[in-house]
């Protein structure tokens, strides 16, 4: 058996594996596991944790553990999908600024700066309420404050790749800067990309959670953690209704987290050249 | 490895009627943000024949990388013409690359550049002979792996990706895959200076030998003169932004000519045992932005005489740019 | 730390009441927002006042009496003699013709109070207000702060006229000119009003406190404050959360005069189903008053009619709508609409009371899922909303409608042609019966007669109107116990002069 | 003046410019900070316009709604009854006067309105951006010198706990923790109720109070500032210690730290001037983009603690449509991002004179 | 004259993962005052770890036995502090890339006088002044103006000679250069390589010059030593081991020289 790649071996690493794996489950899983249905109001409002109701009852009355559970099928593939959004926007335009530079360039990066300018929740906001509140729309508003940063990375990486050596020799050899870009470039980029996406992962959720706690994102009564958290500020000595679904956007945050700072470390280009000579020597 | 034989050069061929490659009054300038252009060429005039193998030497930042790169079109030049088998390289944009000038192939320097990590090598020199077919030449039915054994690795290894192997591997990995375009003429920038220095005059001789081999021009870009002497028919000393100095190999190693190609001989440390101090030349390659007035070479000369700071000399016949040896 | 001073003792003399802030202008002829009035109602006078809570009786304020036409369209009123603003000047018809000519003609957000009216100085004392139509709300109507008077001259120095060009806004945001119990110290709409007492401030009952601050805080942190004593009033705490107070602080509780409702639209042209009177019937009978009360939770009223409960002319809770699933069912069968699914649009962040209209819809949901409606919720920001109410475009609609002055002609919006029935589809000549009792019970000025007609006219909106009223929700006052003489008023909230400390 | 004069002295202040390098730079970023701000407030003018709401009925009465004189006097008095093209160019052209417009909430003028949000959160923002930069880099530091042992997983723990946690949940169990249930914590807003705002100098209610010497004043409001600013920093700490620790690791690794040990310098000075000022580059870059995340972050945190910011006016002022406000948000928020980075190049030039140099 | 400097059966274990892993098998170098040594070998065969141990700046975890004897103390058994006194003081080095080696954001002024003033205790002034000195005489023009230069400021060899200033600036006994010609150009090579020589005959300096480039060896070392696999496989006078090498792999690396094929 081949060994696990250091990554791996680090135990947060492992902590994060697990706990994004339990929250994939409890996605996939939320109707069986849930006691109750998350939307059903036939509990005791405002009931501590007890048994039948181990995270409490909201105000509402609603079991509040199950609504966490059902919680994870809308902030988790949100923002999945958010972040796959944002890869392919933020990715294509930015690997266009970066290998045909020039205006297409001044373009993209202008547009992005002016993006940057806003504070991410601000602009979401002003999103937001523009299309009116709903999960899509602060899906869209997100997508609109986290495709640059992906431009820019995607931007930087291909500009460095650009003049690199191997992407050269594939013009020479007449690719077409198409084929250069798919061939040659992008593979060598998505690594990086794909260590940004998972930390990502986790900011998306918190701006998607954040939106909805301020009441921009998720449409009641939909059991979105932001908003459960937003109806626990309502009750700051019924700390259960707050208090379990923050819990929840800290865990699945912390999971990718986790994951993404171990990746990274795998592949910080700075290891992987050191890694490369240490070969070198070795051969 | 199989150490390659490093002896047995290929005589030189007699000199074809037509060259390869002529460049002629080339320039190419940087644009620097905010300040003059770097002039990194400064009209240079060469000619490479089919079957000769041209050494281009010059101190660092002279310009030696940037001629090459406007060679094979990866550089625009701002003045002067380059000709590959009589029409005209245009720069790279955003099409593919004019088939006929993938006729024209280059070696980096850094070896661990120069391959795409994260594909198998078999692929990239499959690139190479993809490159072959679509000019339309016939196969002739080589392999990645018969190409792999021809620089000296074994044809199984077309399946490992590039991180497997050692800067000398990966260079004559390079070398397969331009060699699979069935290249007329090899540009290698400095193919050769990040090798450890046993690797290097092996992996210097195989190109040499493999471009010969197939009749094609190879230039060769160095500032290892040792090397250069060891494997180039011709000789061409670059300094700043200039050819001052061209001529046969051993010619120009016996009498040069130039100063700069004096100094610069007399600079390399011989490995005999005699304890001899090299010779110096004082001060330093000079910013190509703001070159000296007349000789560029003038404030390091050692012979400078009155003029020389006014009078910019050309490369003469005899192939030398200098007043001393002006008609 | 917080509280340095203890602030509310008799030492230090200041008030901290918390509010979530619902304020744009202390300029009185602009103002009409709940937090305004409580600025403005300890800053000016008005000519009638009421006290306490007791909103069916108009007490002297600046004016000592008055009298009313026969016919209910001629108001004289005589000025207290002695009352002063805050500059040292004499209260003057000449103020009072000015302050609410003013109102008139500012064309801003309380102008519509004295609508048809026109104001004139009879002498230095006097002043009489003529209605077009009768108007026998109008001793009601004048308790409103928006209607305080202006020191005329201070005013007009600062660019003060009785037109839309009026340019003192500014200036009485900054200080105030009136002869209220206050002055203004400072006052940012965002964040913090502050007030200071007046010493010319001559009215029957002095204040008690030197200063009044009122700060812009949430809910949840307002009861955070008041129960660490970082502030001794917080106005806007819900049920469940004045739930677990004890300890030092005292809770008044009662049902406002919000009235929630559900509106049906009537157009067929926005939904079939909420203009078959059928449906509507269904959903009158199958929603649960009482499970809603509980979101209101203690103190919560059903109204028995779009009236509130408070008012003159509410009708006894005991002919409120009450559920009846297996009616409501029979009687969606009996409707034409088969799988009726209807859209209920409201207000997102709209919260009333402490109680956000987010629970009740998603309440109302889960009731009528029952009795086999579908409801799709359909929450947006206010402003985008109250577009679509405004234009009568929401098939069912989650609102309330707060008086905007303690009588019950201003219910009259509800009838057919009627502000709000508008916006359920009810235009005018829609129901001629039921228009012609709205008029009469305008211009009706005895008290048994209005209260008969007004009773009528909700009977019959809740028969098969496009209104339900859901219910009155609790307001809770929390107060430090060392406050004294709270109570809770329908058009000012709360008179901070009328507080004494313990 | 002659007319010669005029083409001869606008030659020579245009050479003076293309010489100089910093006043090249200047004139850039001024150019730049035009364009930006000529974008954000066409963005935002834009979106706000899409929105299907209607800023009069956000702004008025329900009776006075019902009212078309009333409405339309409104309109007019906010410009809203003229084309929207000229309403933007109105727009711009009181902007170049200085004149944000009035707000249709507060009925006072944008930069009133601002002139006491944008301190309020800067103040804080500014505060935590500090805490964060001494904790971020100390912690960063101290895990790269420690790579791989018991310290360095332990910050790894706490700097990506610090950058997992909602700042909104944080905010709200901060609160009910050290003011509810422990009392430690002063409560909501900038200062103790019963205490007067010192005198408006430059708005930070801390420095204000110092310059006029009310220290009762500058301890209430320092006070207050120390929760939200920690709850705002948990963020930054994690991301500024993540940064650092890799930065630090980077720059260990360099030939020159080893060529200052080689020279027998004490581990302080290698650590403190050879090895901290080269990695301090890419941490100012993050710096400057963690200011712009506690911008963002204030906005949740604001709400929370009653803290009378910016964000709070941004929710009011995007939820209620009120056009003048939102735009400028927008426009201070453009400003503050130039500022920081120009604040970032400045820097770099100070610790870098490779960027002096061009 | 004696060994100033004597290294005797040096092995060195870097931590590797399984284990750690011997980059050394002990190593014996001597080196006198006034003389270079060259020490040559492959790429890998331990030419940077020997000089990096000599001066106790292996990566952290390394593990040495052996003994180097600098005047008789033993430098691999001393205390960090008293190391960290004799560096750059007694013995001091010079790495190969110039332009990796100088601080970038430091002032030449300031990475020339910051361990003057540390290990001589001159003040600010003096050590300025011998600085200034320092720069004359490794022939960089206008040194006073050059201390307030940066490192960018100066061409690849002109940096090359300021590192060697910085290493020679408190007068050091030993001086460990590794490879300090590699990243220049010939003809400014040349000027290192004499500029070196002469220091070390006019100061007497002992010299461990690491190289892999046998020109420069032959041209300047006045012993040689050859490594390979960590262990030293040959050492000798110049003339001797560059014409006549006894050991096989010694004549392989000549044999491997251009134009040098046997
Ligand atoms: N992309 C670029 N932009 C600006 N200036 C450049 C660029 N590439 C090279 N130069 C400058 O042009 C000059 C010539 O560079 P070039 O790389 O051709 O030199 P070279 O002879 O190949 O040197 P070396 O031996 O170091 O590779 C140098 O002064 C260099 O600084
Ligand atoms: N930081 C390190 N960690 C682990 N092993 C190392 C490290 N640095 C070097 N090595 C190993 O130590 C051995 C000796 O390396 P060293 O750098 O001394 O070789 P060298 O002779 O100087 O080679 P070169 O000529 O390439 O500089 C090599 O096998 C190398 O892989
Ligand atoms: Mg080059
Ligand atoms: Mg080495």
């Amino acid at each position: 058996m081949r060994r696990l790649p250091r990554a791996w071996r680090r135990p947060l690493a492992v902590v994060g594996g697990v706990l994004a794996g339990l929250w994939l489950v409890i996605v996939l899983a939320a109707p069986v596991l849930a006691p109750h249905d998350p939307l059903a109001q036939d509990l005791p409002r405002l009931a501590g944790p007890g048994p039948g109701h181990w995270f409490g009852t909201d105000e509402l009355g609603r079991d509040v553990l199950s609504r966490v559970l059902y919680g994870a099928r809308v902030s988790i593939p949100l923002a999945l999908l958010l972040v796959s959004l944002s890869l392919l926007i933020g990715g294509v335009l930015g690997a266009c600024a970066g290998f045909f530079g020039r205006w297409v360039d001044e373009t993209v990066m202008r547009i992005a700066d002016l993006v940057f300018a806003f504070p991410t929740v601000i602009l979401a906001m002003v999103v937001a309420a523009a299309l009116g509140a709903s999960l899509q729309n602060a899906v869209l508003a997100v997508l609109v404050v986290a495709w640059p940063s992906y431009a820019r990375v995607t931007r930087g990486l291909v500009m460095g790749l650009r003049s690199r050596e191997f992407v050269l020799s594939g013009r020479l050899l007449g690719f077409s800067a198409w084929r250069s870009l798919r061939v040659d470039v992008l593979p060598n980029v998505l690594g990086p990309l794909l260590v940004l996406a998972t930390l990502d992962i986790g900011t998306a959720t918190l701006l998607l959670s954040g939106l909805s706690f301020l009441g921009l994102g998720a449409k009641p009564p939909t059991a979105e953690w932001g908003a459960m958290v937003a109806s626990g500020t309502q009750q700051f000595d019924k700390w259960w209704i707050g208090v379990f679904p923050g819990l929840a956007i800290l865990t699945v945050v912390l999971a990718f987290n986790f994951l993404g700072d171990a990746l990274r470390d795998a592949l910080d280009p700075g290891t992987a050249r050191t890694l490369g000579a240490e070969k070198e020597r070795v051969a | 490895m199989t150490p390659l034989p490093t002896s047995h050069l290929t005589p030189v061929p007699t000199p074809a009627p037509a060259p390869l490659l002529s460049v002629d009054d080339l320039v190419v300038q940087y644009r620097r943000p905010g300040a003059e252009p770097t002039r990194a060429v400064a009209g240079v005039s060469l000619e490479v024949r089919a079957g000769e193998v041209v050494g281009l030497v010059g101190e660092s930042g002279c310009g030696k990388s940037t001629l090459a790169r406007a060679v094979c079109g990866l550089t625009a030049p701002k003045e002067g013409t380059i000709a590959f088998e009589g029409a005209p390289v245009g720069p790279l944009g955003v099409r593919r690359r004019d088939p006929g000038l993938t006729r024209v192939q280059m070696v980096f320097q850094d070896p661990y550049g120069s391959l795409n990590p994260r594909r198998r090598i078999g692929a990239q020199i499959a690139d190479g002979i993809r490159a072959a077919a679509a000019r339309g030449d016939a196969a002739d039915g080589a392999t990645p792996g018969d190409l792999l054994t021809r620089v000296g690795l074994s044809a199984d290894d077309a399946a490992r990706y590039p991180q497997e192997f050692s800067g000398g591997q990966r260079q004559r990995i390079a070398i397969a895959r331009a060699l699979a375009a069935r290249p007329r003429l090899l540009v290698g920038d400095e193919p050769i200076s990040a090798l450890d220095a046993s690797a290097q005059s092996q992996v210097a001789t195989l190109m040499r030998l493999l471009a010969v081999e197939s009749g094609a021009g190879l230039l060769f870009i160095s500032h290892d003169l040792s090397v250069v002497r060891l494997i180039a028919d011709r000789i061409a000393v670059m300094y700043l932004g200039r050819i001052v100095e061209t001529g046969p190999t051993a010619e120009v190693w016996a009498n040069p000519r130039h100063p700069y190609t004096r100094a610069l001989l007399a600079a390399i440390p011989q490995p005999d045992g005699a304890g001899l101090l090299p010779a110096e030349l004082p001060g330093d390659v000079p910013d190509p932005a703001a070159p000296p007035s007349g000789c560029r070479f003038h404030p390091r000369c050692p012979v400078a005489f009155d003029g020389c700071d006014r009078e910019d000399p050309q490369l003469v016949a005899g192939g030398v740019a200098c007043r001393l040896y002006a008609a | 730390s917080g509280g340095t001073s203890a602030p509310g003792s008799a030492g230090g003399k200041t008030l901290v009441v918390d509010t979530s802030f619902n304020l744009k202008t202390a300029d009185p002829g602009r103002e009409f927002e709940p937090t305004g009035s409580i600025v403005d109602k300890a800053l000016y006078e008005t000519l009638l006042t009421f006290k306490g809570g007791d909103v069916t009786k108009p007490l002297p304020g600046l004016a000592s009496s008055y009298e009313e036409s026969p016919d209910s369209k001629v108001l004289t009123l005589h000025l207290r003699a002695g009352a002063k603003f805050s500059d040292g000047s004499a209260v003057t018809a000449d103020d009072v013709v000015f302050s609410l000519t003013r109102v008139i003609g500012l064309k801003g957000n309380p102008s519509f109070l004295l609508d048809g009216v026109t104001v004139a100085k009879k002498d230095a004392s006097t002043v009489t207000l003529t209605s077009e139509k009768a108007n026998p709300a109008l001793p009601n109507i004048l308790p409103n702060p928006a209607l305080g008077i202006l020191n005329a001259k201070a005013v007009r120095a600062q660019g003060g006229t009785a037109t839309a060009a009026d340019a003192a806004e500014k200036y009485l945001n900054k200080s105030s000119a009136g002869s209220g119990p206050y002055t203004l110290t400072s006052f940012n709409a965002n964040t913090q009003v502050v007030l200071a007492k007046n010493p010319k401030y001559n009215g029957a009952q002095k204040p008690t406190y030197d200063k009044i601050v009122l700060r812009n805080v949430q809910a949840p942190t307002q009861k955070l404050n008041v129960q660490r004593g970082d502030s001794q009033i917080a106005l806007d705490l819900n049920s469940d959360q004045t739930a677990g107070i004890a300890g030092g602080l005292k809770v008044l509780s009662g049902p406002s005069s919000d009235v929630i409702f559900l509106l049906l639209n009537l157009d067929p042209g926005v939904s079939d189903a909420t203009a078959d009177a059928k449906f509507r019937e269904a959903v009158r009978k199958g929603i649960d008053y009482k499970s809603l009360l509980t979101l209101g939770g203690s103190g919560s009223v059903q109204p028995g009619g779009v009236i509130p409960s408070t008012f003159v002319g509410a009708l006894p809770p005991g002919q409120a709508p009450a559920r009846d699933l297996a009616g409501a069912k029979a009687a969606l069968a009996a409707s034409k609409i088969k799988n009726p699914s209807v859209k209920l649009s409201y207000a997102s962040d709209l919260t009333l009371d402490g109680l956000s209209f987010q629970s009740m819809a998603e309440r109302v949901q889960a009731q009528l899922k029952e009795v086999g409606v579908k409801v799709t919720l359909a929450p947006a920001p206010t402003t985008t909303e109250l577009d679509n109410y405004r234009n009568g475009k929401e098939q069912v609609g989650l609102w309330y409608w707060g008086p905007d002055y303690p009588d019950p002609s201003d219910y009259l919006a509800f009838l057919p042609g009627g502000l709000v029935g508008l916006r359920a589809g009810s235009k005018a000549g829609a129901d001629p019966a039921l228009t012609a009792l709205g008029e009469q019970a305008a211009t009706t000025t005895d008290a048994a007669g209005r209260q008969k007609l007004y009773e009528e006219i909700q009977t019959d909106l809740n028969d098969d109107g496009a209104f339900i009223p859901l219910m009155q929700p609790s307001r809770h006052i929390v107060a430090a116990s060392s406050v004294t003489g709270l109570a809770y008023n329908p058009v000012w909230t709360i008179d901070v002069a009328e507080l004494g400390a313990k | 003046m002659s007319l010669s004069s005029v083409p001869s002295k606008g030659k020579g202040g245009r050479r003076l410019l293309a010489r100089h390098p910093l006043a090249r730079f200047l004139l850039r970023r001024t150019a730049t900070a035009v364009l930006l701000a000529f974008g954000v407030t066409l963005v935002t003018f834009i979106l706000t316009n899409l929105v299907p709401g209607d800023p009069a009925a956000a702004a008025l009465g329900q009776r006075a709604v019902g009212d078309p004189a009333i409405v339309a006097q409104f309109r007019h008095h906010y410009g809203l009854d003229k084309p929207l093209p000229l309403q933007y160019v109105t727009y711009l052209g009181n902007l170049f006067q200085g004149d944000l417009g009035e707000s249709q909430q507060s009925h006072q003028s944008v930069l009133t309105d601002l002139s006491t949000a944008v301190p309020a959160t800067l103040e804080l923002a500014g505060a935590a951006i500090v805490v964060s930069l001494v904790v971020g880099v100390a912690f960063g530091v101290v895990a790269a010198l420690r790579r791989d042992r018991f310290t360095d997983q332990l910050l790894r723990v706490v700097s990506l706990l610090g950058v997992s946690v909602p700042t909104f949940w944080l905010a709200l169990l901060a609160f009910y923790v050290f003011f509810y249930r422990l009392g430690i914590a002063p409560g909501s807003g900038r200062i103790a109720p019963d205490l007067t705002a010192p005198p408006h100098v430059t708005g930070l209610y801390t420095v204000d109070a110092a310059l006029a010497g009310q220290w009762q004043v500058f301890w209430s409001a320092a006070g207050h500032l120390v929760l939200p600013a920690l709850v705002l920093t948990a963020y930054t700490v994690g991301l500024l210690t993540r940064f650092t620790r890799s930065a630090v690791l980077e720059v260990l690794g360099q030939d020159y730290v080893r060529a200052a040990r080689a020279k027998g310098l004490p581990g302080r000075t290698v650590l403190f001037q050879y090895v901290l000022r080269a990695a301090l580059v890419p941490v100012i870059t993050v710096a400057g983009l963690a200011f712009g995340a506690l911008l963002s972050g204030t906005v949740l945190v604001e709400s929370i603690f009653a803290w009378p910011g910016l964000g709070a006016y941004a929710y009011r002022s995007a939820t209620t449509l009120d056009l003048p406000a939102v735009m400028g948000v927008g426009l201070v928020v453009g400003i503050v991002y130039l500022t920081v980075n120009l604040a970032v190049d400045v820097l770099y030039g100070v610790i870098d004179p490779r960027v002096r140099v061009q | 004259m004696g060994n100033v400097l004597e290294i005797t059966g040096l092995t060195v274990d870097l931590p590797a993962e399984g284990g750690p892993r011997r980059i050394l098998h002990g190593v014996d170098l001597a080196l006198r005052p006034g003389r270079i040594h060259g020490l040559a070998g492959e790429s890998g065969s331990g030419k940077t770890m020997t000089g990096l141990a000599v001066l106790g700046l292996l990566p952290s975890g390394a593990r040495t036995t052996g003994r180097v004897r600098l005047d008789g103390t033993d430098l691999l058994t001393l205390p960090p502090r008293r190391l960290g006194e004799l560096r750059g003081r007694a013995i001091s080095m010079v790495f190969q890339d110039p332009s990796t080696s100088l601080h970038p954001m430091l002032s030449v002024g300031h990475q020339l006088t910051d361990h003057l003033r540390h290990h001589l205790e001159l003040d600010k002034k003096a050590a300025r002044a011998r600085a200034a000195d320092l720069l004359g005489q490794v022939r960089i023009p206008n040194p006073q103006e050059a201390l307030g230069s940066y490192p960018h400021q100066f061409s690849g060899g002109m940096r090359q000679r300021i590192a060697i200033a910085i290493a020679l600036a408190c007068e050091p006994k030993v001086l460990i250069a590794d490879e300090p010609t590699t990243a220049l150009d010939v003809t400014v090579q040349a000027g290192v390589l004499r500029l070196l020589r002469g220091l070390c005959d006019d100061l007497g300096l002992a010299v461990l010059l690491v190289t892999h480039d046998l020109g420069v060896m032959s041209a300047i070392a006045d012993e040689v030593s050859v490594m390979r696999y960590g262990r030293v496989v040959e050492t000798g006078p110049r003339g001797r081991v560059l014409t006549a090498p006894s050991h096989d792999y010694t004549r392989t690396l000549l044999d491997a020289l251009p134009g040098r094929s046997t």
